[in-house]
């Protein structure tokens, strides 16, 4: 209800990190943005009041994407909707760019980046899970210079991070994905667009013939952080994907769920589509990976 | 004179009568009489019902004609969306 | 699609001419309420309960009042005592709290200022003492044992009782012996349906501006469905006569009669008189959602009683639902909605109740898709355990002319039947259903209302006509009526431009509710224009020099024997040596609105493992009557549709325990989106009403209600699984899906 | 309170205008310029009614501060007709009767002319995926799908 009732708000758009970095030193309460559809909801709802905007959009690293040696690097204000265009990463990470591409609508899709998806910290964030099985990893600027880190560490409690104040995510690196491996991400929302996930599924394979070389699962929106789930990984490595390793990998995965009763959907909900979404999505990178072969 | 049907909420001031022979020359003299002989009826008739005379409906009809070949119905009040 | 037994033929009625509002709305011309801007406007903020039920120990303006900018804050304390037996009591106290705060949302004061962040920090600024009392919250809380009374001002309607309660209304209708109807039934059925409360989800916020001059009297330029109804709305919340309130009708966002009535001009008005300035007042989403109309959430018990030939024999049912803070819609017409079979044996108890929850309004054909769900679910069960087509058991017990509604009063000429064959001979019921997937029907029925309408139609010197009604168009009205002017005086439609006057330029008009408009204001603007029509056949004799007798009147033009026809342009040139301007005002208390009736058939694909429903194919047949502009009139069709289906599917207001919203915005508060649907094929059906002119009916209502037992039927139809509570979302079908196995 | 200087170009005409740092640019647009005919149905970016163009893209006003729109190009509802001449799907929007009460029509008209000139010939599928950002709650969507498809065979025979 309360909307802009405190202090007004400053904004500021940085042409390079250091000079974000330096806005970020200047003033405790400021906040960075690159599409800000999670933020303006949160600021008319009065949650966060920040002193200061800095808009990350006006870096070029932080929406330059690149392929080199055998790495991606993208720009973590890249707008989403660059991503899911872009053939040659769309081909490289086809899982990875339809979480992307999950991300609200056209027009969200516009503004919606992996840097914002990740640090909003929501534990449904479509992208996270995707980029947790790619092994992706974030470079990370702040007042002592940048650092990497890995994705999966970002996180660490709904709306919570590890990055320190002032800290803010410059770009993401990605290794090319090995010979015969691929990945696919799953959601359910209750409609067909326009949600937040109720369950995310992502899963990355590598094949040797028909049987399992290697899987990394990850589950979204079923626990506070995304999780991944060793138990269904195990199963599914060595396995030629029959019935019972796929059985064994949806348990697993219902089993690995940690969830909350709220308005989008129940703990038994959510614990049962985890396993069926994870078995499907499974048998999409399988059949992907068998296809990169 | 004319035919009254009642609503089966109607009722309980009738002692259960649902279809009655009733004295006037229009709807409201209907009303007045329904009031004099079962008190507490008549405000239900003006502002809880509708009027549907031979079977049209006619919003806010005391003053519509009635006579002894007429069937007026007391409906519930009718509104929409 | 249109299928016709209708044997008229006309010139205009029936085509699908450009809208002539259209222009500005693809434009951004189109001016809604929050569009308008007045010199010196403030912009006002509304402060509301942070609690489901508090008394309101005191309120603390001060320190908003020494804010930046702030020009005006108003509490209860400077609206008009209404005693509570006044009929505007409960719309008054809910857009302004009084003694006690009666809902999560509920406004207790407001502030304006130069500025809306202004507005919203002083707003912010207001200090309100609240007393916590205990909630009521759902239907069950309010018909417990000992339940706290949720509003100490409401009595029971037409009880008799003086004392407080949760009940709003208690009414009880029927006909025959229904013990009688059971013991003649070879099959009884008896089921508890539930529903939880949806919104209208009109896509603008409410929103007005208010103008109050030095002398006392204000302009309000609002969105609504009817702008009479908010000059008497706002008068009454005043206690001001109504020549001190003009009402400009501004273009309305949808309303879906959540706009029929009013939040927030009373309170814009106040604040203005108290600034000397504009105010204008805009509601967020939030607020939308919060604190304005859902539609009554609901718990129905229904048995019926069948023979094995079919015959259903009886009814009995108790319907609750809830109104929410204050009486707001009736429960009746729900229940009366029940109309649509012969059901010798009817016992229906409708009872209204009482929450501390958002006060409730109308909702397209209001409370009757809810009745359908009961009635419908049970209809196909039967059909079911029958063995027999849903359509043919429809057809055996459908009403025809002449038998009786559940409020007791006979059917007038409808068309039911010929409604459930056009479904029956559909390509699409005549398809077999999709592999995997399962078919459900169901049908719906509204009564349409009449109410007061005005209209003038002026002829302009050159020929083309002005048509000026009160009815707020809110899809597509204005050129229903230009093309019903048009068929009458032989007139193009396009030289006739139709306007909406403000309250003082036009004559009383009743709100756009209860799918009148094209049908009432039609009414009025015929009428009109056949007055107009004896105006120009005297002009015409007098320009011919003979008497009027010898004039007809034939596709717009005066025809005299032996002479040259004489057209409306020659006539109106000649207007001031015969008389002066030609012009005519009509208006009435339209009788004789038609009912109308719906049959729904969809195709649906359940994934059994995730519980999401997936609508492959979805038909939609309505009785029109005469359909004016069949455009507009597949669009109401299409429109209701989609309405229903997402409060099967995923619609619904969820409250924590304390009464507060959880879901308000559309991010969760999930309404259909284009990729949710398959494409809504409306074949209209044309049974004339013999009380309209061109036998129109209304059309806006009746395509909400039988979506959802379609729904429900067509998912019982692919999975087995009886969905008896709404909404029908992925969570909860899965439950009922994976109960239903382990059993 | 401190405002800003934005320079950018608004349906074709270079404009300038001064914000407050945290005013959306969906206010802006209306507030400043007077355009009007991006609408405010949600401000969370849930419905589509201020979808406007931004360098091309689609965007929802009400998610962007206004001093993000400093040097870009804007198109709104009111600047996607030729002069006199409608955008196709203006036309057929208005001839297939694909809006009733009218407030989501602009959002609609601008994303599906972003559609048609991304991809101006689009399946069923498609049109209605691009268009889920934008609710209408009067037609039931079947219409405004049609008008899309009809404006994109009139796109193509233009092109032809």
């Amino acid at each position: 209800m309360a909307q802009y009732v405190t202090d007004f708000m400053r904004y500021a758009a940085p042409t390079t990190t250091d000079e974000a970095v330096e806005l970020l030193q200047s003033d405790p309460d400021a906040r960075v943005f690159a599409g800000a559809t999670d933020l303006i909801p949160q600021i008319r709802a009065g949650r966060p009041e920040p002193s200061l905007l800095v808009d990350l959009k006006r870096i070029e690293r932080l929406v330059a994407v690149s392929h080199n040696n055998g790495t991606w690097t993208v720009g973590a204000a890249t707008p989403t909707s660059a991503l899911t265009a872009n053939p040659e990463f769309s081909a490289a990470f086809p899982g990875l760019s339809e979480a992307s591409g999950l991300i609200g609508s056209d027009q969200i899709q516009n503004r919606s980046s992996w840097g914002g998806n990740l640090c909003n910290a929501s534990p449904a964030a479509d992208s996270v899970p995707a980029l947790v099985v790619n092994d992706a990893r974030a470079v990370i600027a702040g007042a002592s210079g940048e650092r990497t880190a890995d994705v999966a560490d970002i996180v660490t409690g709904p709306g919570e991070t590890s990055l320190n104040d002032g800290e803010f995510i410059i770009e993401f690196l990605l290794d090319d994905p090995p010979a015969g491996s691929s990945d696919a991400y799953l959601r359910l929302i209750p409609r067909t667009e326009m949600d937040i996930a109720v369950v995310g599924a992502a899963v990355q394979l590598s094949m040797d013939g028909d049987s399992v070389a290697s899987a990394k699962v990850a589950l979204g929106a079923v626990a506070p952080t995304v999780v991944r789930v060793p138990d269904a990984e195990a199963a599914l490595v060595g396995s030629t994907l029959d019935d019972d390793a796929l059985a064994a990998a949806a348990a697993a995965a219902s089993a690995a769920c940690n969830p909350i009763d709220d308005k989008r959907g129940t703990i038994q909900y959510r614990r049962q589509v985890a396993g069926v979404l994870t078995k499907r999505a499974v048998q999409i990178a399988a059949q992907r990976a068998k296809g990169a072969n | 004179m004319a035919t009254v049907h009642l609503q089966a909420d109607h009722r309980r001031f009738t002692g259960g009568e649902k279809t009655l022979q009733v004295d006037g020359s229009t709807v409201g003299d209907l009303i007045t009489e329904l009031e004099r002989r079962y008190p507490g009826l008549g405000p239900l008739l003006t502002d809880g019902a509708s009027v549907a005379i031979n079977g049209e409906l006619i919003p806010n009809g005391i003053f519509e004609k009635v006579d002894a070949s007429t069937e007026v119905y007391f409906v519930a009040p009718i509104s929409g969306g | 699609m249109t299928v016709t037994e209708n044997p008229r033929t006309y010139k205009y009625v029936g085509t699908r001419p450009v809208r002539h509002d259209g222009l500005d709305k693809v434009t951004g011309k189109a001016r809604f309420a929050a569009d308008l801007d007045m010199t010196g406007q403030l912009r006002a903020a509304l402060v509301r309960s942070p609690h489901a039920h508090a008394r309101i120990v005191s309120i603390d303006t001060s320190k908003a009042e020494a804010m930046p900018g702030v020009k005006a804050v108003v509490t209860g304390a400077d609206f008009a005592d209404l005693d509570p037996t006044h009929p505007e009591f409960d719309m008054a106290v809910n857009l302004m709290a009084r003694d006690e705060a009666l809902y999560n949302g509920h406004v207790v004061a407001a502030v304006a200022a130069v500025t809306a962040a202004q507005a919203a920090a002083a707003a912010a600024a207001v200090e309100v003492d609240y007393e916590p009392l205990p909630a009521v919250l759902t239907i069950d809380e309010a018909i417990a044992e000992g339940a706290p009374i949720a509003n100490p001002t409401n009595r029971t309607l037409f009880s008799g009782d003086t004392e407080p309660s949760n009940l709003a209304s208690v009414n009880e209708f029927g006909r025959g012996d229904v013990e009688a109807g059971f013991e003649a039934a070879d099959i009884i059925l008896e089921r508890e349906f539930r529903t939880v409360a949806v919104h209208q989800g009109y896509i603008e916020p409410h929103a007005c501006v208010a103008d109050c001059g030095q002398d006392g009297k204000a302009t309000i330029w609002a969105s609504s469905q009817g702008h009479f109804a908010v000059r008497s709305k706002t008068a009454a919340a005043l206690g001001w006569s109504t020549d001190r309130i003009k009402v400009i009708p501004a273009e309305i966002g949808g309303g879906f009669g959540g706009k029929t009535t009013i939040y927030l001009e009373p309170v814009a008005v106040l604040l203005s008189q108290k600034a000397a300035r504009p105010v204008k007042l805009v509601m967020s989403r939030e607020e939308v959602l919060r604190a304005t109309g859902p539609a009554p959430a609901t718990k129905i018990t229904a048995k019926m009683g069948a023979t094995n030939d079919g015959e259903i024999t009886t009814l009995q049912s108790t319907m609750y639902f809830d109104n929410g803070s204050t009486k707001g819609f009736s429960a009746l017409t729900g229940a009366m909605s029940v109309a649509s079979y012969k059901l010798p044996n009817l016992e229906l108890h409708a009872i209204g109740t009482v929450t501390n929850t958002a006060r409730s309004a109308a909702y397209r054909a209001p409370s009757a898709p809810q009745a359908a769900f009961a009635v419908e679910t049970l209809i196909d069960e039967l059909a079911q355990q029958l063995g027999v087509d849903p359509i043919d058991l429809r057809l055996q017990n459908a009403v025809v002319e002449g038998d009786v509604t559940a409020m007791s009063m006979p059917h007038p000429k409808i068309g039911f039947v010929e409604t459930l064959e056009a479904i029956k001979n559909s390509d699409h019921y005549n398809s077999p259903v999709p592999q995997g997937a399962g078919r459900g029907v169901a049908t719906g029925f509204w009564f349409n209302i009449g109410e007061q309408s005005s209209a003038t139609v002026n002829l302009n010197e050159d020929g083309t006509a002005t048509v000026v009604t009160g009815s707020p168009d809110i899809g597509g009205s204005r050129a229903s009526m230009a093309l019903m002017a048009a068929e009458e005086l032989g007139l193009a439609v396009d030289r006739i431009t139709p306007i909406v006057a403000d309250t003082e330029s036009v004559g009383f008009t009743d709100i756009t509710e209860g799918s009148r408009a094209t049908f009432a204001t039609g009414m009025a603007v015929v009428n009109a224009c056949r007055e107009l029509i004896e105006q120009l056949k005297q002009r015409a004799a007098t320009i011919k020099s003979v008497d009027v007798e010898q004039v007809e009147w034939v596709d717009g033009a005066a025809v005299i024997e032996g002479q040259d026809p004489l057209t409306i342009p020659e006539i109106t040139a000649m207007a001031k040596n015969t008389g002066g301007p030609l012009t005519a005002t009509a208006s009435l208390n339209a009788a004789g609105a038609g009912p109308s009736f719906a049959v729904h058939v969809a195709d649906v694909a359940v994934d059994e493992e995730t519980g999401e429903t997936t609508i492959l194919r979805y038909t939609a047949a309505q009785d029109a009557g005469t359909a004016i502009h069949p455009s507009y009139v597949e669009g109401q069709i299409q429109g209701g549709s989609v309405q229903g289906i997402g409060w099967a599917l995923n619609e619904e207001y969820i409250y924590d325990s304390d009464g507060v919203m959880e879901n308000a915005s559309f991010l969760d508060y999930r309404m259909p989106v284009a990729s949710d649907l398959p494409m809504i094929d409306a074949i209209i059906v044309e049974v004339p009403n013999p009380s309209h002119p061109y036998g129109v009916r209304g059309v806006g209502e009746t395509g909400i209600v039988p979506p959802i037992p379609t729904l429900a039927n067509a998912i019982a139809a692919a999975t087995g699984v009886r969905m008896t509570a709404l909404p029908m979302s992925p969570p909860r079908l899965l439950a009922a899906i994976t109960e239903s196995a382990g059993s | 309170m401190p405002r800003t200087h934005v320079s950018c170009t608004v349906n074709g005409d270079e404009v300038d205008f001064l914000s407050s740092d945290e005013t959306s640019l969906l206010n802006a647009l209306r507030d400043e310029l007077g355009l009007t005919g991006v609408k405010e149905g949600c401000g969370t970016g849930d419905c589509g009614a201020c979808t406007i163009l931004v360098d091309g893209k689609v965007n929802c006003a009400c998610l962007m501060f206004a001093p993000e729109a400093e040097g870009s190009s804007i198109l709104t509802v009111e600047g996607i007709a030729q002069g006199d001449q409608l955008h196709p799907v203006q036309q057929t929007f208005l001839e297939g009767a694909a809006l009733q009460c009218g407030v989501c029509t602009p959002g609609f008209l601008v994303a599906a002319k972003a559609l048609l000139d991304e991809n101006s010939d689009p399946t069923e599928t498609e049109i209605r995926y691009a268009l889920a950002g934008n609710l209408c709650r009067c037609t039931g969507y079947d219409k405004i799908i049609r008008a899309v498809q009809e404006a994109a065979v009139q796109v193509n025979g233009a092109s032809k």
